[in-house]
Formats: C-alpha cells, sequence, structure tokens
C-alpha cells in the first residue's frame, strides 16, 4: 500500500456533474410543483412521491458518491430503504384490510377528538329507560 | 504452575478515572458488566417480590398498585438494563476485538459513550421509580399509559437514553467486525460468536431508531395530546402496538442471537470438535436477523388487528422456526464422536439446548392462529418468553461468563460450587415456570394481583421454585466474585479452546496481543490441532 | 362437546373448544416427539462420547456438514410448520365467521366492570345470560383503556378498544357458568375485572328476560340496593367495611362531613349521593383519582334510589 | 499489514488502526449506519403520515392548504441549492483549493440559516393562527375531522427535520474551523466528508416532506 494514499477510493467529480445534478433537482422541484396544480385523481401521490424517489435518487448517487464508491454503502442504504418499506407496508396492510372480514373495524365510534366537544353545547342529560326492573 | 501475566490490562493503569474513562473496551465490557449485573440483581428481587404476592389470591404482601409497577419494573429493569446489553456490550465488548485479533473497536470513544449513555438512561429509569414508578407493563401500551398517573415519561425517557446505547454498541460492532479482522481472517473463518453478535448489531440499528420514535411519540402524546396513539384525541391505539412490536419483536432476538453465538462456541471447544454446518449456523443467524423484521404482527391476533393480517404474520413467524431448528440439530450433531467434557461452561450450553427447544417448541402454540386466541396473554406466553429469555438467553450468557472469566481475570472459580449452582438454578428454574405453562393453558391470565382459588396451588409451586433459582443465583455470585481474589491461575489457554482470544494471556495486555497476531488456523479445526488446556 | 377437563386445558363449553383443543394437543404431541428427539441427543451423544479417547494424535473427526442431514431437519421441520399454520389458518377463520341466525349483544368495558346491554333494552353487569345452543356475537367497546374479553372455556379472547368497536362470537353447547376475565392490563383492579356467562336453556332465558335482572318486586329499596351493588359491580371499587380501596368506603357516610379535592367540604346527603353516582366527575373526593365513570343511562331513577337507601342503611 | 507506522504516522490515525485508509473506510461506515439509524427514525413518521392521511384524506386535503406553497418551494431551492455547495465543498478540499472550500462551507451554512429563517416565519404564522398540534390546537377553519392529527404531523416531521438542520449546521461550522485551522487536505478530509453525507441525507429527506406536507394533490 503506497504510503501517502491516505483517503481512499478518491474519485474526484467534475463540477459539470454536480452543477447538472443541482439543475436537474431544481427543475424537478419545478416539475412537481407544477404537477401539483393538476387534477390526477389518485395519481397526485404517485406523482408526488415518484418525482421525490428520483430526487432523492440522485442525491444519493451522485452527491453521496453511492455510484463511485464501495458496494458496501449502497448496500447499507438500500438496507435502510427496505426497512422502511418493510415498516410502511405491513402496517398499511393491516390498516387498509380492516374491514374485510368485519365492517365495524373500520370505523371510529365518535369521529371527533374529545377536545372539539368543549366546544359544543353539552347535551342535556336523558337517563334512559330501563325497562326491565321498572314494575309498576 | 499458572502464573497470572505481569503487565495486564488491569493493572496497566490504577485509580478509579482511568476505569471510568478508559478506552479500553476490555474495561468498558467489565464496567458494561458491572452495571447490568447490578441491574440483574435488582430485576431479581422485583421477580422475587412477585412471586411472593402471589403465593395467595388477593393481597400478601402489598397492594395491588405497587404490585403494578414492581412487574412493570421487572421487565423493563430486566429487558432495557440487563438482557438488551447483556452478551453484546458486556461480554462482545470484551470478546470481540480478541476474538478477531484487532486492538480495539474501531471506535473506542463512542463505545464508552455508549456505556455512559446507559448509565444516564438508567438514571432516568431510576428517577422513574423515586417519582412514583410505572404501572403499565414494560410494553406501554397506549391508552393507559397516556392516561395513568404514575411516571411514563420519565421512564421512556431513559429508554429513549438506553436506545442510543444499543444503537451506538451496534454500529460499533459492524464496523469492527468490517474493518478490524486480522490479516487471513475472512468472513468465514470468523468464530461463530462473532457471527451471532454481527446479526443482532444489524437488528440494533435498524430496529433500536423505531422504539425511539415511538417513545417520543408517546411522550408527545401525553404532554401534548397529539392524537397518533390515544383514541381519545383522535388516534389508533392499535398503531402503538405496531409501532412497539416493530422494535420488541426484532429485540428478542437483539437478546437470543449472541447468546447462540456463546452456544455454538461452548459446543464446539467442550466437544473439541469443529463445529458442524458453520456456514448453516452462520447464515441461519442473519436469516432470524431478517425474518425477525417480518413478524410482529403475532403479538396482536387479538389487538383488533386484521384478520389477514394476522394471518400473514402468522405465516411469516412459523418460517422463523427453520433456522432456529437447524441450529439446534447442527449442536447436537457437533457432539457426535466428539471428545466431550462436561465443564460448568458445557452444563450451561446443554441447559440451554434443553430450555431453548421448549421456549421454541411452546413458540408454535402461540404463532399459531387458533391457539393463540385463548393462550394470548396468559401465564403460557409468560412460561414461553421465560424459557427463550432465561433458559436461552441467561443460561447462554452465564455459559459465556464462566467460560471466559479466566479470561477476564486469569483466575478460576470453584468447579464443584459452580456444579451445585447450575443444579440448583436449572431445577428451580423449571419448576417456576413449567408450573406456569399450565396455569396459562388452563386461563391464568398474566398481570393479575390477584386470581381465582383453583390456581393456587400452582402459583404456590412457582414461587416455591423461583427461591430454589435464587439460591442457585446466590452461590453463583459468591463463588464467582471469589474467583476474582482468590481463584488459581488459570493459565492462558484453560480450556484448551481454538479462537483467537485464547492465543494471548489470560488476561490479556493493555492492546490484547503483544505483537500483531496472524492468523494461523481456523477457530473449530480440532481435526489438526490439539490444543492444550492449561488447568 | 367436549365438556371435560383435560390435563392441560380448561373444560371446553363452546362449538369451536373442540377444534381448537384437536389442534392444541396435536401441536403438545408434536412438540413431545421433537423435544424427545433433542433429549435423546443430548444424553445418548453426552454419555457416549463423554472424555472418550480420540484418534491416537488426540484430534477429532473433521466433520464439516452433511448436506442431506441438514436438508432433513430443514424440510422436516418446515412441513410440520405448514400443517399447523393451515390447520390453525382453518380454525380462526371459523372462529371468525359469525353464523347467520345470531343473537347480538352489546358488551361495555370499563374499569373494572363488564356491562351487556341486550337488543330489548336489558342491561346487566358483569353477567351475561345466553340461551343453549345459540349462536351470540358481542359488539364490544371500551370507555377508557383497552381490556380484553377473554372467557377461558369458550377458547375466545378480543381485545376491547376505545373508540372502536371489536367482534367475537361464540355458540355455548353446555348449561353451566362460566368464567369471563380481562385478559388485557387495564390498571389497579385489573384481576378483579371478571363476569360470568350463565348458559341456560332457552326457556330459562325466556323467563329470565321477562321477569329482569333483578326482582324490585316485593323487595325493600334496602335489599334492592344491596343487590344492585354486587350487579352494578360498585363493590369492585367501593367497600362497605370502612376500609378504603379505590373509592373510599361508604359505611356510615351519610350526614358526616367530608373533604373534596378541590378542599371545600361537603355533607353527605342524598343529593351528593346522587349526583356522585351520575355524574361522577363533577366532585372527587379529597385523597381518590377521578376514575369512577358516569352510570349515566345505566340506572333509572328507582335504582338509583334504592342504591341511595342501602347507602344509607350501612353503618 | 503496514506495520511501519512509526514512520510518518499521521496525527489523525488512530494507535488501534493500522493504516489510514482503514481508519477512514471505517468512520464512512460508521457514519453510513449512522444515516440508517435516521432513516428509520423518520420511518415512524412517516408511517405516522400515511396511516393518518390514509384514514382521514380529506381533512388533509384542506388541512394541506394552509401551508404556504411559496415558502415551501422556496426552502425546497435553498436547500438543493445547500447540498450542491456543499458537494462542491468536498470537491474543492479534494482537490486541496482550501480558500474555495471554506467559501463554499460558508454558503452552505448561510442557506440552512436562510432555511431556518423562512421555517421560523412559517411556524409564527401558525402559532398566531392557533394552528398548532394536538390539543393546543384551536383554530377552527378547517373542514374534516381531526385537523389537529395533520398539524400534529406537520410539526413533528418538519421540527425533527429542522432539529437535524441545526445539527448539520453545528458540524458544517465545526469542519469549516478545521479547514480554516488547516488541519484537512486533500490528503485527510474524512471530517467534511462526513459532514457532508449527513446534510445530503437531510436535504433528502426534505425531498420527501415537501410534496407529501405541502402538496397534496
Amino acid at each position: 500500500m503506497s504510503g501517502h494514499s491516505t483517503q481512499e477510493n478518491r474519485h474526484i467529480i467534475p463540477a459539470r456533474t454536480y452543477i447538472a445534478v443541482g439543475v436537474g433537482l431544481l427543475l424537478l422541484t419545478a416539475v412537481t410543483v407544477g404537477v401539483s396544480f393538476i387534477h390526477l385523481e389518485g395519481w397526485n401521490a404517485i406523482a408526488a412521491v415518484g418525482i421525490a424517489s428520483v430526487k432523492a435518487l440522485l442525491v444519493a448517487l451522485i452527491f453521496m458518491h453511492l455510484l463511485y464508491d464501495k458496494k458496501i454503502f449502497l448496500v447499507i442504504f438500500s438496507t435502510a430503504i427496505l426497512f422502511l418499506g418493510i415498516f410502511l407496508a405491513l402496517t398499511m396492510f393491516d390498516i387498509l384490510s380492516r374491514g374485510e372480514i368485519y365492517p365495524e373495524y373500520e370505523k371510529t365510534i365518535e369521529k371527533n377528538a374529545v377536545m372539539y366537544k368543549k366546544a359544543e353545547p353539552a347535551p342535556a342529560a336523558e337517563p334512559v329507560e330501563d325497562s326491565t326492573s321498572d314494575v309498576q | 504452575m499458572n502464573k497470572i501475566p505481569e503487565v495486564n490490562y488491569l493493572n496497566a493503569s490504577r485509580g478509579i478515572r482511568s476505569w471510568l474513562f478508559t478506552l479500553d473496551h476490555k474495561r468498558i465490557g467489565l464496567l458494561y458488566l458491572f452495571s447490568i449485573m447490578a441491574a440483574f440483581a435488582l430485576g431479581g428481587i422485583f421477580a422475587i417480590l412477585i412471586r411472593l404476592e402471589l403465593l395467595g389470591p388477593g393481597k400478601d404482601i402489598m397492594e395491588a398498585r405497587t404490585y403494578n409497577q414492581i412487574f412493570t419494573l421487572h421487565g423493563a429493569v430486566m429487558i432495557f438494563l440487563f438482557i438488551i446489553p447483556s452478551i453484546p456490550a458486556a461480554m462482545g465488548n470484551f470478546i470481540l476485538p480478541q476474538m478477531i485479533g484487532a486492538k480495539d473497536v474501531a471506535f473506542p470513544r463512542l463505545n464508552l459513550l455508549s456505556w455512559w449513555i446507559y448509565i444516564f438512561g438508567a438514571v432516568f429509569a431510576v428517577i422513574s421509580m423515586s417519582t412514583g414508578s410505572v404501572d403499565t407493563g414494560w410494553t406501554f401500551y397506549t391508552p393507559y399509559s397516556t392516561t395513568t398517573s404514575t411516571s411514563v415519561v420519565a421512564m421512556t425517557l431513559g429508554v429513549f437514553i438506553l436506545g442510543f446505547s444499543s444503537i451506538f454498541t451496534g454500529l460499533n460492532f459492524i464496523v469492527t467486525i468490517h474493518k478490524m479482522r486480522a490479516p487471513g481472517q475472512t468472513w468465514f473463518k470468523l468464530p461463530l460468536f462473532v457471527w451471532g453478535l454481527y446479526a443482532t448489531a444489524i437488528i440494533q440499528v435498524l430496529a433500536t431508531p423505531v422504539l425511539g420514535i415511538t417513545v417520543l411519540l408517546l411522550i408527545l402524546e401525553r404532554v401534548a395530546g397529539i392524537g397518533i396513539f390515544d383514541p381519545a384525541m383522535g388516534g389508533d391505539p392499535v398503531l402503538f402496538q405496531h409501532f412497539f412490536w416493530f422494535y420488541s419483536h426484532p429485540a428478542v432476538y437483539i437478546m437470543i442471537l449472541p447468546g447462540m453465538g456463546i452456544i455454538s462456541e461452548l459446543i464446539s471447544a467442550f466437544s473439541q470438535k469443529r463445529i458442524f454446518g458453520y456456514k448453516a449456523i452462520a447464515f441461519s443467524s442473519l436469516a432470524i436477523a431478517f425474518i425477525s423484521f417480518l413478524v410482529w404482527g403475532h403479538h396482536m391476533f387479538v389487538s383488533g388487528q386484521s384478520q389477514l393480517a394476522s394471518a400473514i404474520f402468522s405465516f411469516l413467524t412459523f418460517l422463523v422456526g427453520i433456522p432456529s431448528g437447524i441450529k439446534i440439530f447442527n449442536w447436537l450433531a457437533t457432539l457426535y464422536k466428539g471428545k466431550i467434557r462436561f465443564d460448568t461452561p458445557m452444563l450451561y450450553a446443554l441447559s440451554f439446548l434443553f430450555l431453548f427447544t421448549i421456549g421454541g417448541l411452546t413458540g408454535m402454540f402461540l404463532g399459531t392462529l387458533a391457539t393463540d386466541v385463548h393462550l394470548h396473554d396468559t401465564y403460557f406466553v409468560v412460561a414461553h418468553f421465560h424459557y427463550v429469555m432465561v433458559g436461552g438467553t441467561v443460561m447462554a450468557f452465564f455459559g459465556g461468563l464462566h467460560y471466559w472469566w479466566p479470561k477476564f481475570w486469569g483466575r478460576m472459580y470453584n468447579e464443584l460450587w459452580a456444579k451445585i449452582s447450575i443444579a440448583f438454578t436449572f431445577v428451580g428454574f423449571n419448576i417456576t415456570f413449567l408450573s406456569q405453562f399450565v396455569l396459562g393453558a388452563k386461563g391464568m391470565p398474566r398481570r393479575y394481583y390477584s386470581y381465582l382459588d383453583k390456581f393456587q396451588p400452582l402459583h404456590d409451586l412457582s414461587s416455591f421454585g423461583s427461591w430454589i433459582m435464587a439460591i442457585g443465583f446466590f452461590i453463583m455470585a459468591v463463588y464467582l466474585i471469589h474467583a476474582v481474589f482468590k481463584g488459581r491461575p488459570a493459565g492462558d489457554n484453560p480450556w484448551g479452546a481454538l479462537t483467537f482470544e485464547w492465543e494471548t494471556t489470560s488476561p490479556p495486555p493493555k492492546e490484547n496481543f503483544i505483537e500483531t497476531p496472524t492468523l494461523t488456523h481456523g477457530p473449530y479445526d480440532y481435526d489438526k490441532i490439539v490444543p492444550e488446556r492449561t488447568i | 362437546m367436549d365438556t371435560t377437563e383435560t390435563l392441560l386445558l380448561p373444560p371446553g363449553g363452546s362449538t369451536i373448544a373442540g377444534d381448537v383443543d384437536a389442534l392444541f394437543y396435536f401441536i403438545v404431541y408434536a412438540s413431545i416427539a421433537i423435544f424427545g428427539i433433542v433429549l435423546f441427543g443430548i444424553v445418548y451423544l453426552g454419555l457416549k462420547y463423554r472424555g472418550r479417547k480420540a484418534a491416537a494424535d488426540g484430534t477429532t473427526p473433521g466433520i464439516t456438514h452433511s448436506t442431506r442431514l441438514e436438508l432433513a431437519w430443514s424440510i422436516i421441520p418446515a412441513i410440520l410448520v405448514i400443517i399447523v399454520f393451515v390447520w390453525g389458518f382453518n380454525v380462526y377463520m371459523k372462529m371468525n365467521i359469525i353464523p347467520g341466525d345470531v343473537m347480538e349483544v352489546k358488551v361495555t368495558a370499563q374499569k373494572w366492570f363488564w356491562s351487556f346491554d341486550y337488543p330489548d333494552g336489558v342491561n346487566t353487569v358483569n353477567e351475561l345470560v345466553v340461551p343453549l345452543g345459540k349462536p351470540v356475537k358481542l359488539l364490544m367497546s371500551s370507555r377508557d383503556v383497552i381490556h380484553s374479553f377473554y372467557v377461558p372455556a369458550f377458547r375466545i379472547k378480543m381485545d376491547v378498544l376505545p373508540n372502536r368497536y371489536t367482534l367475537t362470537w361464540f355458540e355455548a353447547t353446555a348449561i353451566g357458568s362460566y368464567d369471563i376475565m380481562c385478559a388485557e392490563f387495564c390498571g389497579d383492579r385489573h384481576s378483579e375485572m371478571l363476569g360470568r356467562v350463565r348458559v341456560v336453556s332457552e326457556r330459562e332465558y325466556k323467563e329470565w328476560l321477562e321477569s329482569g335482572t333483578e326482582t324490585a318486586e316485593g323487595a325493600t329499596p334496602v335489599d334492592y340496593g344491596r343487590a344492585l351493588f354486587r350487579t352494578k359491580a360498585c363493590h369492585t371499587c367501593h367497600n362497605v367495611d370502612g376500609t378504603s380501596a379505590v373509592g373510599p368506603a361508604l359505611n356510615g357516610i351519610v350526614g358526616k362531613q367530608r373533604p373534596l379535592a378541590g378542599g371545600e367540604r361537603v355533607t353527605v346527603d342524598e343529593n351528593y349521593l346522587r349526583e356522585s353516582i351520575l355524574e361522577p366527575q363533577s366532585s372527587i373526593a379529597a385523597g381518590y383519582q377521578p376514575v369512577m365513570p358516569t352510570y349515566q343511562g345505566m340506572l333509572n331513577d328507582k335504582q338509583v334510589d334504592a342504591l341511595i337507601a342501602y347507602i344509607k342503611s350501612l353503618k | 499489514m503496514s506495520s511501519g507506522n512509526s514512520n510518518g504516522h499521521p496525527a489523525h490515525l488512530a494507535h488501534h488502526f493500522s493504516d489510514a485508509a482503514q481508519q477512514s473506510e471505517s468512520a464512512k461506515i460508521g457514519m453510513w449506519i449512522f444515516l440508517l439509524t435516521e432513516i428509520l427514525l423518520f420511518a415512524g413518521l412517516f408511517v405516522a403520515y400515511a396511516v393518518y392521511r390514509s384514514a382521514n384524506t380529506e381533512m388533509f386535503y384542506n388541512a394541506h392548504k394552509h401551508l404556504d406553497i411559496h415558502l415551501g418551494t422556496l426552502n425546497t431551492i435553498v436547500l438543493i441549492t445547500s447540498s450542491l455547495t456543499m458537494a462542491l465543498a468536498i470537491r474543492s478540499i479534494q482537490l486541496n483549493d482550501r480558500k474555495k472550500s471554506i467559501k463554499l462551507l460558508a454558503a452552505t451554512f448561510a442557506l440552512a440559516a436562510v432555511f431556518l429563517i423562512v421555517k421560523y416565519f412559517e411556524y409564527s404564522h401558525k402559532f398566531d393562527l392557533g394552528q398548532l398540534p394536538g390539543k393546543f390546537y384551536t383554530y377552527t377553519g378547517i373542514e374534516g375531522s381531526n385537523p389537529h392529527i395533520f398539524f400534529s404531523v406537520y410539526f413533528m416531521m418538519t421540527g425533527l427535520h429542522g432539529i437535524h438542520v441545526i445539527a448539520g449546521m453545528i458540524a458544517i461550522s465545526w469542519v469549516m474551523r478545521k479547514t480554516i485551522q488547516g488541519k484537512l487536505s486533500s490528503e485527510y478530509y474524512t471530517p467534511m466528508e462526513l459532514t457532508g453525507l449527513y446534510w445530503h441525507l437531510v436535504d433528502m429527506i426534505w425531498i420527501f416532506l415537501f410534496p407529501l406536507l405541502y402538496l397534496i394533490g
């Protein structure tokens, strides 16, 4: 090993590449803001997350050198994304499939949190008729 | 006659500061060891109190509120302060760099920091205990934890801080194993304990941050009513359980995987035999680590989770049984045609095989959808996880402690007392927890202060067992401490083992090896080399 | 169906208990078989190769692995667990599909009792009376924290959540009385949050419905109140022997001055007692937690009067 | 391996490493694992976001209109630019151009400060309106159930991200100091490289937060 090569794997990326990526990121920002004003039904969310993923990938691969560095860093990064995905997917699977067998599982009883109740006038107290034990 | 080496890490520098601010991984390992043993003693006292209260239905020695706090503390102390740091942070810290022929871990300062963070987190736990304690159970389920009047915030802050300690240890170990191995030590020449620690470290760095954000959200829910977990604020309490178990199920494997690593070392060393199916054991550790992230929902079959999600989680849960089974049978096969010696560490290893198999098999009842409905949150679950955690991890931990005790101090403990101690522990443990399997199957829910009269005989049997177990642990404490000061010198390689840490002196010098070591043989080459036992 | 107590399980009393138990014992036997193999391995190999004289040079055989063996002990357990999973899944689906002709009871859990609302307005506390051979669907929710509705004899358990409905069902197969327990930790009196399922014949059930849950007729208000004190679960939090529990003791308090949490004092009279039953949060006795649920809607005037009469009678 | 450390052993090489390559690569692996833990820390918030957005789609849509899309876009531009200057700063130190590197670091620091200032104005506007998280929420102009949850999620996500921005600024000023002192060069610039990785991650998280919170379609 040569004595003075202290910073290993020194891949110097041309400034042009960095600037091109930077401009690309700004353009994609413009695109994502533009798309958000077009009504695309359910596709808006997919477009927004899709564009964000492309941007994040550019940052990771170029700015963070994942494209040029040792593969171990890419493996670590991918692992993080994979487990985030597992967490999200399995949790959302539960949330979205709760009503499959019993529709009652999907809904909450009170739609609004207790803090919104204070604003409304309290309902008049009405004791419910107990029809069983009342012997007239 | 063996002699203690004149220069070693224990006498390299003196004074309390040289310990509290040491960067030597061996001293940090011992600092961790003392801390976790204190936690173990504390948790053990809580356990005895629980069993005393359950001697009869109704009130025996304490009020219901106190009882609820005691079982919460027993769980929280044992899990967060003892068992999670036990093998990785205490034993792994000491042994790992020596096993791979390194002078230290990759980041010694981070290593010391992680111990200090551990102490800092423990302080919060103590603050919580002294300011009203917690009565939620170690699981902190919402909305109970957001509404109880006890000091949940201090305890969960402690857990949050302890999480960082665990993350830093895991991070340090991954880098150490990747970058610090001695020349010639390839991945498949690593001792299996190192593989176990590696798989553990991966879980630590992946799962612990989620625990961090979970308790942070819980604290915010209590303080600001953010409406994520509290149904009164529009939140979903089942979501808390997802968050909690996404960490806490893998955490079970943080506890057991390094234990399995120790068992591989012990079985091989005391059979003087090459380990059977090295790669299968190594890869099954990684497989278990991965699958452990896919099964958390099996804690939630009756929680109001969607039935389809439950079915998927149940299926994935069964997958984890297969690599665990492979390990058990590979260890058995290692015994075949070996040169077996029943020294104390080996007795712990065989106890592990016995108890962990029971723990694993009873897991089948809980992973199965239909039977879990009846058994969920009963003593069956309590018995199951004690068989895995105590019968598995704690047995492996004490096996490792006896195996490396001469490495730590250069001195041997009394073998006879050690065997008496494990006999007590083993018998007491089985009495305590076998009876709890029956209790659970008969319908005794867990976390009960009082119970129906018909359960009393089994509860009393269980309490009786806990005393026998306590005697076993007490004997151990006495002879181990005695050995540190008065034990006879053990020599460099008391057991005649081939892993790297035995190549240096016992106790080792400050930087582990006097000269940069080179690997000349694999960790299990008992078919080529006959190492000499120095005791 | 299966009503006898077996070695490990309590007597079964529902249509699904037999299915669950069969699977349970299948796993028991499979586990014993596997454990037997492991135990035999430890003992046999341990004794046979103990301190054995190895080869002349002291080495042991360098067996690295055996693909065939390792495949065997991966595949055989894999088949076993697949059987157990599929079996468990089938029974679980049976446990989750509610039969058509079903009687619905609403279950409300709160610290620390169960309250059951029948479709025709009958309300009971800690006692669920059902006819034999009729599937019963329980629509459950909680007023405070998570509880879990557990009837060991029926092999059913389901968490009861605040602000959400969960369901379970059972069809009892034998006349008798079975324990209901709370299986999710819910606080100080978690272990006393017990109830009974009383399975009666169709005829008895009808009679019970018609006569009402408690008979006020002929009973003095004090006796009626004493009965209500138990059936409405007041006794889970209030003692009548002068010792305080979750709530204050209720004997000999009428006419006395009592300090409130806010610092002021009140005289315990009928109005105060009525208010404390229907709006318990409005005045909390000093030294106690504000945990009592409201009985608004669960008691009618007559019942409140009876309870007050009973409390006044306590010395 | 290289036991000849005694000869020309660089000041930044710790005793337990055998050479500088081993040390710098260890540091980088350590940093990447730390970034992994950061991603999983945010994972909890992303999951909470997904759960409550799917449960309250309408409310989320209505509530997001109360975020200022102009300021959000501005901050996105600011952070992306700061990421670019950070990457260029590392490039400069690789070329041993210390002066340029310091200038670029200063620019990064300044942009981070701009981000926080913009965030401050956004926050204070919401504080004034009572659009606060959880039980502190008092605003009444949003249709749909439980709008406080949107603001809980908004404040937790941007708040945790904001804390990371502050931590990043501390790290940037620390490497800037080191560079000015002449401790970093093309031979050894690990601290700046690690800071850069961290800063890019902070940027990356914002790249997701921006559309998720400001651009709900």
